[in-house]
């Protein structure tokens, strides 16, 4: 029976070979036909000359999440074979070079195999050993689109445009292309029951990575100073917001720059700077990875203490450490949330999608200038460094950026006594001034010692407490500012609670869980803190799953106290592997218990 | 120094300057450090240099890490914004402000500590970048705040107030500085108003980066004999090997020097800075000298001092990254953002 | 009626004017005359010029809290005396320089007035400024003596003692004492009804802070190298390390030393150079406090994941930032417990004496070699920074340092295929060697990324959450080799748990409780994580307070987590002021909540 | 470097070497770097010159910070020990490690990023410590692992490989470990093995803090035209000033060459180094000299390489701290305890 328009693919490569611009080719093309794919991109710490795979999800119906195994497997690096192979499902397809022949233990039966003598086909056109090396995997791409009846003019039209300009390298990418479907078609039985064909499920939606739509969600939310320091997976988000300013922002007449973007000497120093620009009222912000949020750590509690707005992207990969910088995970939330030494905490967003990056990103600039305080919205590389199918990136012209509450000098002038730490309305804001506002009115000492309302440095202890106690006032007009979680009501007793790129599996996993007997209410956490439909959410149902990519359960840890939850209510799904997690393990571990608590199959 | 108003010619005997504020408009609160600390007689020559050049207050921004020196931005300026940040990060501070808005004039102070130690990084990447601003350190060869202990610019031998001498060889911010390829460097003496205003004047109106390494006496932990940053022990070995003088633009005076001994320069706002050498082998102008000439002074255990290097006309940070002429603080929602229709474009592009 | 040996003294003086050290004095010869004795010294964040204050509780019974109101207030300094006149219990006494006259605003009629014309006194006597300005403080010391009927020759024998060498330091102090004390013999009504006497209360103990202590604790503890950051409040851990180590730990024949001390650049390469020596086989350790700690962040996740031991002392100041440098918090234990990025835990010990101090800086060595990883040793400014009755410091000659698994030449000889992180004794723990041990056995390769059991780089998913797995593993180990809580039975239904400094008011909150009819059961929490003891006592109580010196109650959020506490049964009381909790506080608070959940008197 | 047996006079030709190791034993796993990256040829020059001089390879401990560059401690010296840290800090757990154990030889390696960047306050820092260690630079003017920034070493107007130029001045760390007092400082090139080698093993045998700053270029991202640190650029700008050549001590290989061209180091071991001075101008016992040098070569966009600067005989940190000869992580008990009798004393001194 023939499947279309619902497989995974995975690509073996050795990395540096130029194979992820031809995957990424093939997996646009599917997204050009109107399939939505997502993308993931396992690659080494290294630059050149070890594993990387690619891996490519084609789904009509929108199961965007990672499968333990694959459904076509290109098995183009000899030193991975044995599990590639391995990681095939049964009757899944084996495309690999038949120019040298593979050991017969390495085989399984239950496989399709396709042998492709791509070294062979090369040769006698390519002569340069580099061209060789690349066109490899056009090869290939040119195999799949015959196998899996791509529209062929697709791709051609894509190798043009890609090239425009350098028109030389256009001719042998599509001679490429051709040797592979040429000989597809003429040795192969093509199409195989994986097949594609033209749809319109993609709709307006569009292929973009996280990184790129935090930057365009940066410019969009009027960041003008950023402030960096290399690190993967972060490294994207700094980068192309320097290339769509480079484009965007630039006075026409001038041709100078309505923003600034500063490589710093390290994490302090980008935060240190983001923080200066705060402070004197422009937008800044900086990326980066765990390693550079454990070095902000002291700027942190700097900029909570001395109530300074900051935006800080945390595009997370697996820690301790270093630990694997080139894999994903959700393990700097209590990191993050209680930065710096002395009580301090600081708010979270959590993305699920390239385009809740754009839009919490440009939500970020406005919170941390309402709450004057560091805003950290937590991405991480699954959804940072991989392109996804996501909603278009929406703009509405009458939205005005929410600066804040901060005086000008005709305000001054009507203010009988400044004073900056007052808490005038009531939800422990204060009004602050901007350097150089006025003649002789709005001054102040901004420091990260204590301070009384008028920010004279003291340290008699009611004004320490009462400042403090303010700080806690914020935080909860902070709950109101925030987004909410998004609930999906099944009217079931039981329910599953989940945040960031854990929601990308989530409706895979719904439908494995149905299909078992069970229905689950849905809760996605967006933000730490919380309103209280967390809580809400946990007292309205029988047992409550979380699910996290952190060995510690640190959301759980999160709620527990910021909200006083019942601790004993939530059943902790945690994957800490690295991959992103997969919709198999969490129907296997939810199933696993609610069979131990023997819990009945609904309806 | 850059976007002040030009001052004109000063008259000190009159009560208001030329902007019509007095004295005490450039002052703030009363100092908490120790009676006779040489950090304050620098606040008091920021405070007349900015009086006197009729630079209005509330245009600076005072930038410092922490530290007794650190904390000297409370006691001048009062009418002016402050940022006591944390230690030795005042420059990436220092850095964020000045980018976000280019049009105030920027002072951060910071301590031998703060600066030769803990911010030793930041202190040489701020250089690197250019940035417009006076960086002020009072150098005390100790960490006063913390009570006595040796500082990372403290000389090799000397000794602590305990008696306990030093063990490492100093580090020379001003070398660094030169090396670095700051555009203003001068080192001064808190003890020596007659000198230290001047090269605080020259340096607010510098257009870049401009240095100043003070030696500011811990009359608490390090002002005893065998201290060589004691009052009396800085005072001996002192030599000055530039005088500088500021000129206001329409300022008549002509100061006349030995031919061959003096040197202007031009500021960009048209004042102008005469610089006397007092040295015969030194040259103000020559980067790589002036090191070599300081370093050895160092060996020999000379304090040189003076505007010991200036280069006009450098491009400060914002000319190497091109930014608009406007402050970016000051851009507002339609200059920032592209709108609805750009992002319907912009969406195609990953389609 | 004569109260004898039970009272608090304050002593407002301006800092920088050497009034410590004549108070010092004072304190030091109530305890050589055998009664108890606490300190606390309470100064500004300046060198000179600045009010300042130094309480001397005198207690047989034992009660080393603060309270809120002091029985004898020496009043000094004229910048403070409104608020230092407020500050007297009724019926206290108020010693005053009367040369020149008080405001009589500033008077209260329930207070014992006692003018002492020191300006006037020392006038003639010195001529030096300087001499006056210090020799104002012996006089009042004078004073004292004679209204609180103390043994005069004690104090004199302290300052021969303490000026043997410079003797010609000795005749113009006692000259002070006798004037202080002739006036008031003279003038004043004396003894008042005050007063102290010899007692043998004090038995073996000895008067020393917690820094010097822990100080000791690191040399007896093996600690040979310290590489430090100065900050206050823990410079003094460094400082005496270097003084007491340059006698102890000499090597006579050569004069050389067996210790070495870094006054590293800042707080990032105090922690690395830590981690270098622990790597390397040597005891190291550093000592700082909160924005050391937020610094050292980074280093501390590379020493978890690449388990390193390394003991930090962190003496904890009021944060967050800067905050109150000089005022004392317990605010540290989130930041501690999770620091750096990615699922990290650390271990943290909770001095309550100096005695505990010295106790534990040594255990912290065995304890970081055995578990291979950082130990955090929590004080804070009100332990580490004031001299305290408490038990005098044993050693057991018999002890012996336990140096962990670390393999030898002649062990590694024994070994086929040595795998540093094969944890082959199921208790989460791998064998290590240190560099330079063998020809060609036991070499391998430490790093803060993630690597297999034989120390080879790799991001295979499998052996990283092995790793991770382990590490938990080793976190359950160490549940075994802390220090155990100390549980006090009253056979109460209610508890209370406290922990460091929360400790020293304790017994006398307990004797008011007890007053209005209430008895608990207490538990001292001395570690984190922590044994069983503290889930059993929850649930052993129908209601438990935990009272913290931080505003987010830092210590119950660890607890709750860590062993799944319900969090409903536990009250906080909350001080985060910055001076060091009160009697009154706590059991103000006690007894308020009591009074809201209607609980009867007890018995 | 200390402690190491006196290497005799050695024979290329034969199989093993004087400690009868073969070169293999100073090998290590598989370089995962990329085909042609300069930091391979290091690492190979680092298996040469060690098994060269016969060290034993166990007996070092091998520190770096993380990049490209701070991996290749895998590569080399298979038997040592070797930690891979954090980000620029590898100076301080160097510090920590030799502070443990004054007997072992300390390589440390890094990139430009690692120790110009992030790591520049540690690299300061650990030079004025003086301590006893080899540092390399593996200095390729890019982020090699992060994919191709530039690092704070590469030149300005040097073009990326998408075109950009770099707008900043670079920091030269040889100029200043000069500045710094850094006993031993050499540059070279990757490309160089004749120049390498030599250097690297005067490097093993120098007491104190010798410092390498090896152009090593990124064949990934730093080596098209237009960038000054690539092969081409680097092998048609560089100017070797000094050339040392390693004498054992029990070599009879004579040497000549032109008076007053030519100088003898003694190493502390016995061994010799030869340095011959290919530049007339150039002197390097003159450290104030060499710096000007350096710095006048720089700005003319010359590569000066050589061993710049050498002396012998000074106090590295255990010296300088007064440290017992043995090494402190081999003290025992006994040794570090005082006991239950001293502690009855100490009490005392608290009553
Ligand atoms: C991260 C951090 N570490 C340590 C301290 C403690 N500290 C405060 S001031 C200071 C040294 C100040 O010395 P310096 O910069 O020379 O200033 P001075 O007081 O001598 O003017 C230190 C170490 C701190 N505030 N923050
Ligand atoms: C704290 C921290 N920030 C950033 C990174 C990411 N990072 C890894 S290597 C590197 C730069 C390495 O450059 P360099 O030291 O020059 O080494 P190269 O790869 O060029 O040899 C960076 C920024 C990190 N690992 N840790
Ligand atoms: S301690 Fe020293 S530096 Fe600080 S205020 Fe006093 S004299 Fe000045
Ligand atoms: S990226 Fe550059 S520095 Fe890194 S291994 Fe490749 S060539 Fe070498
Ligand atoms: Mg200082
Ligand atoms: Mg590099």
């Amino acid at each position: 029976m023939t499947v279309f328009n619902e497989f995974t693919i995975r690509f073996a490569n050795v990395n540096g070979s130029g194979s992820a611009s031809a995957n990424t080719m093939f997996a646009k093309a599917l997204f050009r036909m109107g399939i939505p794919v997502s993308i993931r991109n396992i690659f080494p710490s290294n630059i050149q000359g070890l594993p990387t795979w690619f891996e490519v999800r084609a789904t009509e119906r929108e199961f965007f999440g990672r499968r333990e195994h694959v459904d076509i497997m290109v098995a183009m690096n000899a030193e991975t074979y044995e599990q590639d192979v391995a990681s095939l499902a049964s009757g899944g397809y084996l495309l690999y070079d038949s120019t040298r022949s593979i050991p017969s233990e390495l085989q399984r039966d239950d496989l399709e195999l396709i042998g492709v003598p791509i070294m062979r086909l090369i040769h006698p056109e390519f002569t340069d050993p580099k061209q060789r090396q690349l066109f490899k995997n056009i090869v290939y791409v040119g195999v799949l689109s015959a196998l899996l009846n791509m529209e062929f003019d697709v791709l051609t039209n894509m190798v043009s445009a890609q090239y425009r300009g350098k028109d030389k390298l256009i001719q042998p990418n599509i001679k490429a292309l051709n040797l592979g479907r040429q000989f597809a078609e003429t040795y192969l039985s093509c199409p195989i029951d994986i097949q594609v064909r033209r749809t319109d499920a993609v709709g307006d939606r569009i292929l973009i990575d996280g990184n790129q739509a935090t930057a365009l969600g940066c410019i969009y939310g009027g960041a003008t100073i950023c402030a960096w320091y290399p690190i993967t997976p972060s490294t994207s988000v700094a980068e192309s917001f320097e290339r769509h300013a480079s484009r965007l922002r630039i006075e026409p007449e001038t041709e100078l720059k309505k923003y600034v973007v500063i490589q710093a000497e390290d994490e302090l120093a980008a935060l240190g700077t983001v923080i200066g620009a705060g402070w004197n009222g422009a937008r800044a912000f900086t990326a980066t990875s765990g390693p550079g949020i454990s070095l902000m750590n002291e700027f942190l509690g700097l900029a909570y203490f001395a109530e300074i707005p900051a935006v800080i992207f945390d595009v997370q990969r697996a820690g301790p450490s270093t630990g694997m910088p080139t894999r994903t995970q959700q393990s700097d939330l209590l990191s993050v949330a209680f930065a710096s030494h002395g009580d301090t905490k600081h708010p979270m967003l959590f993305p699920s999608t390239p385009t809740e990056c754009f839009d919490f990103a440009a939500l970020a600039f406005d919170l941390a200038e309402e709450i004057q305080s560091p805003v950290v919205v937590m991405s991480d590389l699954e959804l940072g460094m991989n392109e996804l199918t996501t909603d278009e990136l929406k703009w509405n012209d009458a939205r005005t950026y929410r600066r804040g509450k901060v005086l000008n000098a005709e305000q001054l002038e009507g203010i009988e006594k400044f004073g900056r730490y007052l808490d005038k309305d009531g939800d422990g804001i204060g009004y602050r001034t901007l350097p150089g506002t006025h003649r002789d009115k709005g001054a102040f000492f901004t420091r990260g010692s204590s301070r009384d309302e008028f920010a004279v440095y003291t340290e008699d202890p009611g004004a320490y407490t009462r400042n403090m106690d303010r700080l806690l006032k914020k935080w909860e007009t902070l709950r109101s500012l925030i987004p909410e979680p998004v609930f999906q009501n099944n009217d079931s007793n039981y329910g599953i609670m989940y945040y960031g790129t854990t929601a990308t599996p989530m409706n895979e996993v719904l439908s494995i869980l149905k299909d078992e007997g069970f229905e689950f209410d849905t809760l996605r956490i967006r933000s730490f803190p919380t309103g209280n439909e967390v809580l809400e959410f946990i007292n309205c149902h029988d047992l409550v799953f979380l699910v996290e990519q952190n060995r510690d359960a640190q959301m759980k840890m999160l709620l527990v106290n910021d909200l006083n939850i019942p601790v004993e209510k939530i059943y902790s799904i945690l994957y800490y592997g690295g991959m992103s997690i997969s919709v198999d393990f969490i129907a296997d571990r939810i199933l696993r218990i609610l069979n131990e608590l023997k819990v009945e199959v609904h309806s | 120094m850059t976007f002040v108003p030009k001052p004109r010619v000063h008259h000190p005997l009159l009560d208001v300057n030329e902007i019509g504020l007095k004295r005490r408009d450039y002052e703030a609160a009363v100092s908490t450090l120790c009676a006779g600390c040489g950090h304050d007689s620098v606040s008091a020559a920021i405070i007349q240099a900015c009086s006197e050049l009729s630079l209005p207050p509330h245009r600076f921004a005072k930038l410092s890490g922490i530290g007794c020196s650190s904390k000297t931005p409370s006691y001048f300026l009062g009418n002016s914004h402050g940022f006591n940040s944390v230690h030795g990060r005042m420059p990436s501070v220092a850095t964020g402000a000045n980018l976000a808005n280019r049009d105030l004039i920027y002072v951060g102070v910071s301590g031998d500590g703060d600066s030769a130690s803990i911010g030793l990084g930041q202190f040489v990447h701020v250089i690197r970048r250019q940035l417009n601003m006076v960086y002020i350190v009072d150098n005390n060869g100790t960490y006063g705040l913390t009570k006595g202990q040796f500082s990372a610019t403290n000389d090799r031998g000397s000794v602590s107030k305990k008696g306990v001498p030093n063990l490492y060889a100093p580090i020379d911010l001003v070398s660094m500085a030169l090396q670095l390829g700051a555009s203003f460097v001068a080192r001064s003496f808190s003890g020596d108003k007659q000198q230290l205003v001047p090269l605080l004047k020259a340096a607010f109106l510098h257009k870049g980066f401009a240095f100043l390494d003070i030696i500011s006496p811990c009359v608490m932990f390090n002002n005893h004999t065998g201290s060589t940053k004691s009052y009396d022990y800085v005072r001996d070995h002192l030599e000055e090997v530039v005088r500088s003088n500021y000129i206001a633009p329409r300022d008549e005076i002509e100061i006349h020097y030995e031919p061959g001994t003096s040197k202007k320069v031009q500021l960009h706002d048209g004042s102008q800075l005469n610089l006397t050498k007092l040295s015969e082998s030194y040259d103000p102008s020559d980067r790589i000298g002036a090191m070599s000439y300081v370093q050895q002074a160092l060996a020999d255990g000379v304090v040189v001092t003076g505007l010991l290097y200036v280069e006009e006309d450098i491009n400060e940070c914002h000319d190497i990254l091109q930014t608009i002429r406007q402050p970016l603080n000051q851009l507002t929602e339609d200059a920032l953002c592209p709108g609805a229709d750009k992002l319907k474009k912009i969406n195609n592009m990953f389609r």
